[in-house]
């Protein structure tokens, strides 16, 4: 089994090449790594590696292929890279939504203001959206210069972590 | 002033404090009511409370602050008493009235001390008549630009401007120069007018390092006032409490004998009755002045109990039910040292934004010297109507440097998945330098927040083996995948079976 | 008698006690070495240490009672130090020895000290000669029966014979009657010979309502021995303890006073160093007697750390690197009161056949007094070949009763699913009017087993509430079942969206 | 939606009558409940009932038909009885294993002695295997007299809970 991970913008190739129970031999890029590795719990792995004990908790966030790692201190972000992946990237970087600067909330919230409409012109840095999340109220800027061309929220709208809020197209300079 | 035993509480609260107030009650024999809004089926308060009413939308508003339907849910459940908990309707004078009213005991002081205590200026002036030093500036609203501006040239630069009705930093500007003062002082009103309807200001002198001291006191209702020491609250983002400990590390024993007096006067002064605070301003002179009273349990409220070693909701209890304190002053001292580390569920990393979500997984710490305070569990997710503070976590050990390697111990064990919380800036707390020496004010995170953001170092390996986790993980998933796929081409006659295969595919 | 830094520590040991020593060191900046059996690869353990290294198969005797290979870990892992925690090595002399021929310290006593208080005999000479009181009885090795019956006679009947190499019960006999002591001497030493390889006997007068009563000591080299005071260790089934409180309830001021120097007394001619427990027994008059002396740290010794605030595993580890003792017995006093419950995985509706299995789901106690010190977690697999307890609750209070009731609040709130455990047991126990009374001795559970099995009354609505709770889950279960078969029988191109609805199906 | 369960010995029917979210109205035999009832983890559920709050925990036991209950202070055993359950039971009763005596370990453990060999009589009440769990050893005997048929673990085997041990078949008297 050999997989393509990615790892917060660097790309790993991981390999198994042994397993005997708990214990596993596996070459990450070019090293090799003999580690004793069990599942504990939901998502919780114990990893013993030259003596040392590290406890790992993969979670799985949007989908099966994007995980949240995190280990001691760190938390890392991995991605699955398979044919699948490959084909909707391709897909995205080439398809009609290039370009496009989607506005999106990190957490669950309130929308308790929309600054803007569609067909509005917006400059970078402009507050379009406020949201409310815990008694405290977070602005959401665009990223660049465009025209709204999506509002898919309105004012009082529950709203998940991520959920798309404004979407702006680009001018297109003629 | 008749005794009356108290044998069922609701309370109006939710969160940490809703818990660990019906704790107290269990160990008392007092039966428990929880209410909760419709976003808190399935909160902690109440799953762990004797019983539980509904009592309306999410927004607070329309529920943790909604008087009718708390005293209607009382009066259900044949409540003879209510503890506010702090925050919600734990200040609020027309609260306490109604219960007064409704017949139904207030575990919390009468309107007329919150009333008095909730006005500003009006506190100031309290204090002063009770010979209790205050931060020097005015004892009247301030309003015309001209007198304001002689008031404050008298009092000398810098001053802050507060709002008589305030809290929370609203309505509150610092003037350090002549020329910005008219526009702090119309800023100021029209913050005080919004936020409270009131845009009645009053000045202040600025003090410069300033340390946030505050006093437990708790007094009964025929006259007894005692305190319970200081708690030092210097560790502040935005007026936000973060860490609090006790003792402070830049007291003194006859400072603190002092202000515990003060503390003390203060309270009487204010005719007060249950827990309050006293909030003190201190500067590294250790010159100190009235800042605030807190009519109501504050949330740093356990480093006190395990410090001073009493339980302070039961002691509130006793007192509401006419109880006379069962200690004096020279009965209580302070043994060992202890920290409070407020854990957020919030996004250190972006701006501390608020993180509500669902707890993928929690493990508490335990052991020796530690305690607890929360209320999220595995599986619950948490609103977004209410404070991001999840937890409570309070280490005890015999001295301050024991206690912050125990503090850091804790944080370590503390595992919560699913939100993002402020335990690694916690951590990052314990190691700083200016914390560790226990020289520090209220400025220290804004001082130090290069350092408290820091990433800390990771081992070589941890990368590579978040890379063997995650591909083993997803290699396990595809093999169970797999596994059901084969299952379900093949049908057998029962679904169980099918069922039970599938199921344990999904094991883990 | 160098001091030597000790940097790097491994625990002999598995479950709770060695959490409860990495916890310690953790705060003392000490690298941390665990060691496993085969059964205990995702032992809590494990997880929590530093470093883990394997040794060996899943009984006790190729793994925490193999000497070599616990020895080869340590050097392995350059540890300089092994803490024994307590059962498996920590009180055998012969590992003490090793690891000082080995240049490893041993947090313990010297093989020397070990031995002379391991032989029951010796022990008895020791304390007779130190002028520590001793059960009345023999100094020497009894095997002639003539002269056995003789000196039984002249103490006076009832007698218990005791194995010299004994412990935990093996190799005693009640004797009441005369005709019965040929043969219950003849059955106590087959017995003894069995176990222990050694048939030495003696013979003490049986107290007839014992309260067993120890006190711990602490002793560094440089001949400083002091006492934390007491713990009252009666609530005991089939001479295991069950709970354990201090103060006791049935110790005065004088009393206490003069066990305690007889304690330290005991310590001082066992040239002991480190950690220990002296046990008393004590009769209803208060008469008390030198029993044994455990050479090691004891289950219970949390509730002396609470009530004295005295971390006594740092205590070991600082005596063990060479320091003073850091206090002086004036400086120890009792604060408030402790209790500890043992938490076993039993059936205790069954004759507490032990009950070992997967911890389906665990919610600890938490809040104001409770410490929680166990080992297992949700998902995590009990083995079979351990001791059967899981964990230890520790309370605080300012009183006995409070202590009481918080220990009920705190039983109330632990909740583990997935094997039988002692708690509701427990929960009787603190119901039961000689417990609460604080009138019990070493007969206790027996004398109230009828009480403490009984069943507590459910109200009215339990069983049909728990009917519908099931219907619930079943029709839930049988939902998603039939959603699955759907989904399967019509086939989407990509796997992965029939894995995220299937997965979502099953999610709870 | 109706079933019939039986809990510690007691027959009941369930039927479900209105649901609105959290909101349920049961009837149990002939008492009408009116709950709100949710499901707050894995097998927890959080029931309000006229006010009181109840934490009920539902553990599936050996088969998907089978549950531990445990309410405040109570565990109830709870057996789901459809089609299937009621075919079993028949077969059971009249089926050839009937009369047998079946010794099973409630809990998983070690076998350290097997006192008897198939073939050999044995009377009621008589030790016929020894198991040791958590330094505990466990006497388990006969409970009539019979003779061994089976005995399908051997000393030093690991067993499970609820593993069959020894299967003694009665004497049938001429």
């Amino acid at each position: 089994m050999e997989l393509e991970l990615n790892v917060d913008g660097r790309t790993a190739v991981v390999k198994e090449l042994k397993r005997e129970g708990n214990m596993l031999t596996v070459a990450v890029d070019d090293d090799i790594y003999e580690v004793d590795l069990v599942k504990v719990g939901k998502g919780e792995y114990s990893v013993l590696y030259k003596g040392k004990s590290y406890n790992i908790e993969v979670i799985e966030s949007t989908d099966p292929k994007h995980y949240t790692v995190n280990t001691f201190y760190f938390t890392y972000g991995i991605e699955i890279i398979d044919a699948e992946t490959r084909y909707m990237r391709s897909r995205e970087e080439t398809g009609a939504h290039h370009g496009e600067n989607i506005i999106r909330s990190p957490m669950p919230g309130k929308v308790v203001k929309v600054l803007v409409k569609v067909g509005d012109t917006v400059e970078a840095g402009q507050t379009v959206v406020i949201v409310s999340a815990m008694k405290m109220e977070s602005e959401f800027k665009a990223g660049k210069a465009g025209v709204v061309a999506e509002i898919p929220v309105k004012e009082g709208d529950t709203i998940d972590g991520n959920q798309v809020m404004v979407v702006i197209e680009p001018v297109v300079s003629a | 002033m008749d005794h009356r035993k108290i044998n069922k509480v609701l309370i109006a609260n939710r969160g940490e404090i809703a818990v660990r107030i019906i704790r107290s009650c269990r160990e008392m024999g007092i039966r428990t009511v929880a209410v909760f809004s419709d976003a808190d089926r399935t909160a902690m308060h109440v799953r762990y409370a004797g019983e539980a009413w509904h009592i309306g939308a999410s927004p607070s508003s329309e529920s943790y602050l909604n008087i009718d339907k708390i005293i209607e849910a009382a009066k259900k459940s044949r409540a003879d008493a209510i503890h506010p908990g702090y925050g919600f309707l734990s200040e609020n004078a027309a609260f306490s009235r109604r219960c007064r009213e409704e017949g139904i005991i207030f575990i919390g002081p009468s309107p007329e001390a919150i009333e008095g205590m909730g006005d500003k200026i009006t506190a100031r002036r309290t204090m002063i008549a009770a010979g209790v030093p205050v931060v020097p500036g005015t004892t009247e609203k301030v309003t015309d630009e001209t007198e304001a501006t002689r008031v404050i040239m008298e009092i000398g630069l810098p001053v802050m401007i507060k709002a008589s009705a305030g809290g929370g930093g609203k309505g509150m500007r610092l003037v350090k120069e002549e020329s910005k003062i008219v526009s702090s002082l119309r800023g100021a009103q029209s913050e005080a007018k919004t936020a409270f309807g009131d845009d009645s200001v009053y000045i202040e002198k600025y003090i410069e390092s300033p340390h946030h001291i505050e006093f437990q006191i708790l007094a009964d209702r025929y006259g007894n006032t005692v305190h319970l020491f200081e708690r030092e609250c210097s560790v502040q983002r935005r007026h936000q409490k973060v860490v609090e400990e006790t003792p402070s590390p830049s007291m003194v024993p006859d400072v603190r004998a002092r202000m515990g007096e003060y503390a003390v006067a203060a309270a009487k002064a204010a005719k007060y009755e249950g827990a309050g605070t006293i909030e003190f301003i201190m500067d590294d002179d250790l010159n100190f002045y009235f800042l605030e009273m807190n009519t109501r349990l504050q949330v740093e409220h356990p480093i006190t109990e395990r410090v001073v070693g009493v339980d302070l909701v039961k002691e509130q209890i006793r007192i509401a039910e006419g109880n006379p304190l069962p200690f004096s002053q020279q009965d209580l001292r302070q043994t060992g040292h202890a920290i409070e580390c407020r854990i957020y569920a919030e996004d250190t990393d972006n701006n501390f934004m608020p993180n509500p979500g669902t707890i993928t997984h929690i493990t508490e710490p335990l052991g020796l010297g530690v305690r607890c305070d929360g209320y999220v569990y595995t599986g619950y997710t948490i609103p977004i109507y209410y404070d991001p503070m999840i937890s409570k976590l309070i280490v005890w050990a015999q001295t301050r440097e024991e206690a912050i390697e125990r503090m850091r111990r804790a944080l370590y064990e503390y595992k919560i998945t699913g939100v993002k919380t402020s335990i690694k800036f916690l951590e990052r707390i314990m190691d700083a330098p200016d914390f560790r020496s226990g020289k520090y004010n209220t400025h220290f995170i804004e001082n130090n927040m290069k350092f408290l953001l820091a990433e800390t170092e990771c081992d070589l390996y941890c990368e590579d083996l978040a890379l063997i986790a995650a591909f083993v993980d997803y290699t396990g998933k595809l093999e169970k995948v797999k596994l059901t796929m084969d299952n379900s081409t093949v049908r057998h006659g029962s679904d169980w079976k099918q069922f039970g295969r599938r199921h344990a595919a999904y094991r883990l």
